[in-house]
């Protein structure tokens, strides 16, 4: 195919009305008729339909082009479809080459005649680059039919119960003691009310006792290598200083524990508190202890009481083992999903809102916890209690206060964290269920209650004496320096009113929005990830691949990729286990077939390559170069990203990018380098 | 310089930040100017510096090349790569005589469409302000 | 023919008066001098020894055009010298004058080279006899001499004030009366001879060729070769600045759809120059490479042509970095023992 | 002071072993001021080598230019080592072929030579002229006595030494396997003034002067073939798929033969001066080379050539690189 003289046809898209509105079209096909090598040049409204690709499929065959050119939008847009068009026609996909003149072109300019000049020079650099195509090759490997999951909140938890129920291997990997997540912590859920607990827990339990599930929490990933379909995994078990096979979580170890009931609790978002030794909540998956080395005295002191470690003496199967070492376990596996969460906003960043002054100054996830029937209070929403967890006072004037740490520039948060609106309903609610008689305020920017049943659920809040003021507080102070008083002042204008308010209550609950893990530049490292600019994890495409990642083989799941409410997550995480099931349900993946090659003769072997590439895909080796032993590079092309780097690290240009060599980029400099 | 000088830039852009950043400014309908024509390549590190030596040789008054942000390179280090090097090859033309407004860098993320135009404008501006890279262009150009 | 003189103060009128013919005189950038068209006639001087690079390149430009296409298209447009004008070459010297001699046999034979012919046909070459050679110089080693008139139109000899201009042929006789010289007397004649006589004395460096020629090729697989090979960089310079040498590539040279086909200087001391689209090079180290400038000079070219491509300008030593001394080589090939090759 | 009776000796012992195929050096030239390259193969050669202000070349270059022949089947290839002598500028090239893996280290023997200096011909021709007789040159303190026709000259060894010379920092060999004399005080510094006062020109000043400098150039690649970091297979300049330069030597296509030299020894060249002393057409080429050196230098604190465990300049990054222009 690609000895033969090159037969390029160009297809110009009108792209309804984007390109052919400011771009001449008819104009820019009659200049590629006229370029070397062009045997057809056609415009047609939509190139990307049907009737659009059959034109291709149909001149292919009739008339035997072996090169197309396809002037239209993006290739990041349609470089796939068209690629499957040359193949469906028998063509290698990789004779195909585009050029960009709708963002690029008809979009971004406004002279008419400009425009049609680029998109002329455009297509030209586009001919020049065909007319050098090569055919390349895609090859399959094999794909290791298992899935690691990353993180065990409900996303991680769903996705792997999803491809396990699929018949296959899932690793799931949980940084904390248990699964869970944060939705563990939940006392409800919007809008339906259903308690968190009731319908997660089936689901951990699940997590841990499916057959094809190999759960490893209190883990983490070490190190990621490989590529599609057959990445190898190194996970860090961390010490837990509890034997699991012993432990039968009967708890005695902790209400032994020297330090029970001094540690602020996790899990209560400190509210509570727990022992050195704990679970973190009763109903953690795995009911196993877990020693915290930070706080443990034997562990970080040497020296736990004169008689030793109480918990090892309360334990009576023996569990407690001060010497157990972390575990590395190399695993392998052929895709991955990324289901690493979120962090709720830090409140202490913004310091108008007092949350650290103030102990009736809380977050939302504090507030779940504080009325979560499993939570410190049993349930009751207390505040002001002493250091052992007695007294306290119920709330009479609550405050909810929206968007804090979200669409905040202030705090670089920018975008909308999209769950407060609806848990601060939520919440307005329970307080209004729990403290009939309490006055409750909403203070908020806007309402954006666009779910299934959220404007029903926010209208009936309202209609139980829910008041909303429209207003971004700016302020919350103590009223007077009484330690008895705990009256709050809330400082806000009601834009509706235009009326300037200082608003007194004894507890304010803050919105807090969600954003990306603390940590989660380890991550991106682990797995080549991107970020987009809010931080929270890239994917492959915003509309048509938003469980993707740029990696191929790797998925997201959950609100590491975006803020997103439990039915999205859970919707989400069922997209990334479809999507991992596909490559592991098929047995075989294409891998890029864009990838370097060495032409030895040309290699000097200095290794440059060799500690450019990224991916560790070039190693030197000896050949026998008419006799004589040489060193050259040669490319692991199965690891190989296509990325070019080791291109223009090398000076003699033997090692080169396919569909992007110095030969093939030189004639679009020559033709774009001209000025017209 | 005549007033008329309309400077023809070559932009490298890759494919995961700049490329899209660039498709980006199209999608949010950014104007900007038609100087600029784009080479999509994978990755900044991709970029043999001496394409510029040769975009410089073809007639363009100024190139440009793009990549994604410190640290967010898909490829984990292409950009570092192209840094280094389009550092030095810049140091290296502007001994030569070439001014060094006609090398320019820059990270464009595939959400800075509108970064995008900011850099075409100030490429183009330096490279009007440069004038005609008429010196080093081909002798044989024009067959 | 006829005997000219002209003031030297005269020099830059002399030259400016020939309206009709491009000149070429060699022109200094810092100090290297090369052949250059005269634009200012007072630019042209007398006050140098001889260019670097070799007038050579006024008949076999470095860069040729052959042709210019476009991809896809059958039809190609030749390019062919315009040398309808004359060109007057002046300040030659006698041994680049005699190196045209040797080029020419090269250039008419077998295929005459439309190129080269034109150009050297409508030349007229005004030389100028040396008076101080440079210490590698040899010329007379090989039938030339600092007032040797092989090749030129007219011969000119730097006598202090007065320059002494000897016509040789018809064309020089014309020009020296376009210039409005005047005659010259025996006085000048004598100062010439003495010039010439003294400059010969200056001549240290020689070599007898005798048996060079027919000894060479028995030496084809001898060792001694390496003694000079292996500190050989590959480079052109004792090629390119070789009055004789006249190999040439032919490149295309491209656009991204239209080209030009070109030929330019080429060197056997290049790899590339003898390396075949297999991979196989049957010249594939300095040891080939420098037997075979050698040879082609003194043993191949004479064998064909009965001349040795070689007038002693001395510029191959001069400027040789690894003082690879083509005297050396011949004296060392005289003594080498033509059996020790099979040893090889 | 460098005694050749010793040189000679110790180069006759590692001839004479049999693990050791040739031994680089220098050896006396054939006129003027020359000096040539030596080749050796064999003990009995030894007594050619002389070491004195003439050696200018820098033997590395010529471990690398040795092209392999085919071995015919059935043979072994001659794995036997390479000698060679370097003085300390010499030896930075030793050191850069290793970072670059050229070459194993117990593939080479290197003799060190400490170097107080060498004479710049150049200088030398317009002080005292040419001669065809070779030409004896003695270091005196500060001065360098010449033989020349039997005469003997002197001139101020600081307004005749090489200007590589001049700031030399580095007299003594960086890598070696023995020393061949005792080292020598270093008298050098380099403060790269020469570009700085390069840099006061404007873009278009340095243009023209580039412009002029690179006219005369007619592409014989003398400086490319002399340089010992330069031994690809195929070089990028030469290449004709894809053709980057073009062979035709007009000023354009010189300009860019030029800038890719320098390109490719960016954060590579170790400043042996070679390439500007071979050029036939006296071209300023270690201009070029000592401003990319300076800006090596300057932004990424990397100095080509001393370390052999150095890791290749841009095969390495500092994600705290400078990025003052980027926008």
């Amino acid at each position: 195919m690609s000895s033969r003289r090159p037969k390029i046809g160009v297809y110009v898209c009108h792209c309804g009305i984007n390109i052919g509105s400011v771009v001449d079209v008819p104009a820019v096909v009659e200049y590629a008729s006229s370029l070397p090598g062009v045997a057809i040049a056609r415009e047609y409204t939509y190139m990307c339909s049907d009737p659009g690709q059959n034109l291709v499929k149909e001149d292919i065959k009739t008339s035997g082009l072996n090169r197309v050119i396809v002037a239209s939008c993006s290739p990041r847009m349609h470089e796939p479809t068209f690629r499957k068009t040359l193949k469906e026609a028998g063509l290698n996909p990789y004779f195909l080459e585009m050029a960009n003149i709708r963002e690029q072109c008809s979009w971004v300019h406004e002279d008419h005649a400009e425009a049609t000049e680029k998109a002329k020079k455009l297509v030209e650099a586009a001919v020049a680059k065909a007319l050098v195509l090569e055919a390349l090759e895609e090859k399959e490997v094999d794909v290791i039919p298992s899935c690691l999951v990353i993180g065990a909140g409900i996303a991680g938890i769903q996705a792997a119960l999803d491809i396990a129920d699929a018949g296959f291997k899932v690793y799931v990997v949980e940084k904390t003691p248990s699964v869970g997540g944060h939705m563990s912590q939940l006392d409800k859920t919007f809008p339906t009310l259903d308690c968190s607990a009731c319908i997660l827990t089936p689901k951990m339990v699940d997590v841990a006792n499916h057959p094809n599930i190999e759960l490893m929490t209190y883990s983490q990933v070490e190190a990621v290598e490989g590529y599609v379909g057959n990445f190898k995994a190194t996970i860090r078990k961390k010490a837990r200083y509890v034997d699991v096979s012993k432990c039968t979580g009967c708890g005695v170890c902790a209400e032994n524990c020297r330090l029970a009931g001094r540690i602020p609790s996790e899990f209560d978002e400190n509210i509570g508190m727990r022992s050195a030794i704990y679970l973190p909540f009763p109903q953690a998956v795995p009911a196993k202890y877990t020693i915290d080395p930070e706080r443990c005295l034997q562990l970080s002191k040497g020296k736990c009481g004169k008689e030793g470690p109480a918990c090892a003496e309360a334990c009576t199967a023996g569990a407690v083992n001060f010497e157990q070492e972390d575990e590395l376990v190399d695993i392998e596996c052929g895709t991955i999903i990324v289901a690493t969460g979120y962090d709720v906003f830090d409140a202490a960043r913004k310091p108008e809102y007092a949350w650290s002054d103030y102990a009736n100054v809380i977050t939302g996830l504090e507030f779940e916890r504080l009325v979560s029937a499993s939570g410190p209070t049993g349930g009751k929403p207390l505040l002001g209690r002493d250091k052992k967890g007695e007294g306290g006072y119920l709330p009479q004037k609550v405050a909810f206060i929206h968007c804090v740490g979200s669409r905040d520039k202030s705090v670089g948060n920018e975008y909308c964290s999209r769950v407060c609106c609806m848990y601060l309903a939520k919440q307005a609610h329970l307080i209004r269920d729990k403290l009939p008689e309490a006055d409750i305020t909403v203070y908020y920017m806007d309402v954006r209650a666009f779910g299934k049943g959220f404007e029903e659920f926010y209208d009936r809040v309202r209609r139980e004496g829910v008041r909303y003021v429209r207003g971004n507080p700016s302020e919350v102070f103590k009223k007077n320096a009484d330690p008895e008083d705990h009256t709050l002042i809330v400082k806000v204008e009601d834009t509706l009113t235009a009326q300037a308010l200082e608003a007194e209550h004894d507890m304010v609950v803050l919105g807090v929005g969600l954003e990306p893990r603390h940590d989660v530049r380890e991550i991106i490292d682990l797995f080549k990830l991107s970020q987009s600019t809010d931080g929270f994890f890239m994917e492959a495409h915003p509309k048509l691949r938003p469980v993707d990642t740029a990696s191929d083989g790797i998925f997201l799941a959950g609100c590491c990729q975006g803020p997103k409410d439990i039915p999205d997550t859970v919707a989400q995480a069922k997209g990334a286990a479809s999507s991992a099931l596909i490559l592991i349900a098929s047995g075989k993946v294409n891998v890029e077939a864009q990838v370097s090659f060495v032409t030895s003769s040309e290699c000097r072997g200095c290794g440059f390559c060799v500690e450019v590439c990224p991916f560790g895909a070039i190693e030197l080796v000896d050949e026998n170069r008419m006799g004589n032993i040489v060193k050259v590079a040669l490319v692991n092309e199965a690891l190989c990203k296509g990325c070019g780097s080791c291109a223009a690290a090398c000076l003699s240009g033997a090692i080169q990018p396919r569909s992007f060599k110095d030969e093939q980029i030189l004639p679009q400099i020559a033709v774009l380098g001209v000025r017209t | 310089m005549s007033e008329e000088y309309e400077p023809n830039i070559l932009a490298f852009l890759c494919n995961w930040c700049s490329y899209a950043g660039a498709d980006l400014a199209g999608t949010s309908r950014t104007h900007y100017l038609p100087n600029i024509k784009i080479i999509r390549v994978m990755c900044s590190g991709r970029v043999n510096p001496l394409f510029l030596v040769n975009a410089l040789q073809q007639g363009a008054d100024g190139v440009l090349i793009s990549g994604c942000h410190p640290g967010d390179c898909h490829y984990l280090e292409g950009n570092f790569y192209a840094r280094r090097r389009f550092m030095l090859m810049r140091k290296l033309l502007e001994h030569v005589g070439v001014d060094p407004g006609r090398v320019n860098m820059s990270w464009v993320s595939a959400s800075e469409g509108a970064k995008f135009k900011e850099v075409i404008d100030e490429t183009v501006a330096k490279a009007k302000e440069a004038g005609p890279m008429d010196q080093f262009r081909r002798r044989q150009l024009n067959w | 023919m006829g005997d000219f003189k002209f003031a030297k103060d005269k020099l830059a009128e002399v030259v400016g008066a020939l309206k009709d013919y491009e000149v070429f005189a060699p022109a200094a950038v810092g100090d290297v001098l090369r052949f250059k068209e005269v634009e200012d006639a007072s630019s042209v001087s007398f006050d140098f020894k001889n260019t670097n690079v070799p007038p050579k390149e006024l008949m076999f430009p470095e860069t040729e055009t052959l042709f210019k296409f476009r991809v896809g298209k059958t039809d190609i447009e030749p390019a062919v010298p315009d040398e309808s004008k004359k060109r007057l070459v002046f300040g030659i010297r006698p041994c680049d004058a005699m190196a045209y001699t040797i080029v020419e046999k090269l250039y008419s034979w077998d295929y005459p080279d439309p190129y080269f012919e034109k150009r050297r046909e409508s030349s007229v070459l005004f030389g100028l006899a040396c008076s101080e050679p440079v210490p590698n110089c040899f010329c007379t080693s090989l039938g030339g001499g600092p007032g040797s008139e092989q090749g030129l139109d007219a011969l000119m000899f730097d006598l202090g004030e007065t320059v002494y201009v000897k016509t040789i042929t018809d064309a020089g006789d014309t020009v020296a009366k376009a210039m409005g010289l005047e005659a010259a007397a025996d006085a000048e004649k004598k100062a010439a001879a003495a010039q010439e006589k003294d400059a010969l004395g200056k001549i240290k460096r020689s070599i007898d060729t005798e048996g060079i020629p027919e000894k060479l090729p028995s030496l084809y697989d001898h060792p001694f070769w390496e003694q000079f090979s292996d500190r050989c960089l590959s480079c052109g310079i004792c090629t390119f600045l070789c009055p004789t040498c006249h190999c040439f590539d032919i490149q295309d040279e491209m656009e991204a759809f239209d080209g030009r086909r070109a030929r330019m200087w080429d060197t056997c001391m290049f790899p590339e120059y003898t390396l075949h689209t297999s991979g196989h090079n049957p010249r594939p180290t300095r040891k080939e490479r420098t037997r075979n400038r050698i040879s082609h000079k003194y043993s191949y070219f004479p064998e064909k042509f009965d001349v040795i491509a070689c007038v002693g300008c001395g510029r191959c030593i001069n400027y040789c970095p690894v003082n690879i001394d083509i005297l050396d080589i011949l004296e060392k090939s005289k003594q080498a023992e033509a059996k020790e090759a099979k040893t090889a | 002071m460098v005694d050749e009776t010793i040189l000679r000796e110790k180069a006759r012992e590692v001839l004479a072993r049999d693990d050791v195929r040739r031994l680089i050096g220098w050896k006396r030239g054939t006129y003027g001021y020359e000096s040539a390259p030596a080749v050796l193969k064999d003990a009995s050669q030894a007594d050619e080598l002389i070491f004195d202000p003439t050696c200018v070349q820098n033997p590395a270059s010529f471990i690398t230019l040795e092209e392999k022949l085919p071995v015919p089947r059935g043979q072994d290839p001659d794995t036997r080592k390479v000698a060679v002598l370097v003085k300390g500028c010499d030896s930075r090239a030793v050191v850069q072929q290793l970072v670059e893996k050229a070459y194993t280290r117990d593939g080479v023997i290197v003799l060190g030579v400490p170097c107080t200096g060498v004479v710049d011909r150049r200088k030398a021709q317009k002080m005292f002229g040419d001669t065809s007789e070779p030409v004896m040159i003695k270091e005196e303190g500060d001065k360098f006595v010449f033989i020349i026709d039997g005469e003997t000259r002197e001139g101020p060894r600081a307004e005749l030494l090489a200007d590589k010379c001049v700031r030399c920092r580095f007299p003594n060999p960086l890598v070696y396997d023995e020393l061949v004399a005792d080292e020598v005080a270093v008298w050098g510094a380099d403060e790269f003034a020469d570009v700085d006062e390069f840099e006061k020109m404007s873009p278009p000043e340095k243009w023209k002067f580039w412009e002029e400098q690179f006219s005369k150039c007619i592409r014989c690649y003398s400086c490319r073939n002399v340089c010992p970091m330069c031994y690809c297979l195929e070089c990028v300049v030469t290449k004709q798929k894809p053709q980057w330069t073009r062979r035709s030597t007009d000023v354009s296509e010189n300009t860019a033969y030029h800038i890719q030299r320098a390109w490719h020894l960016s954060g590579r060249c170790i400043e042996c001066g070679e390439c500007e002393r071979v050029c036939p057409v006296d071209i300023p080429i270690t201009t070029l080379n000592r401003k990319m050196t300076r800006d090596v230098k300057e932004l990424f604190s990397y100095e080509p050539g001393v370390d052999v465990e150095a890791e290749p300049l841009l095969s390495c990054y500092n994600p705290q690189d400078p990025e003052e222009y980027i926008m």
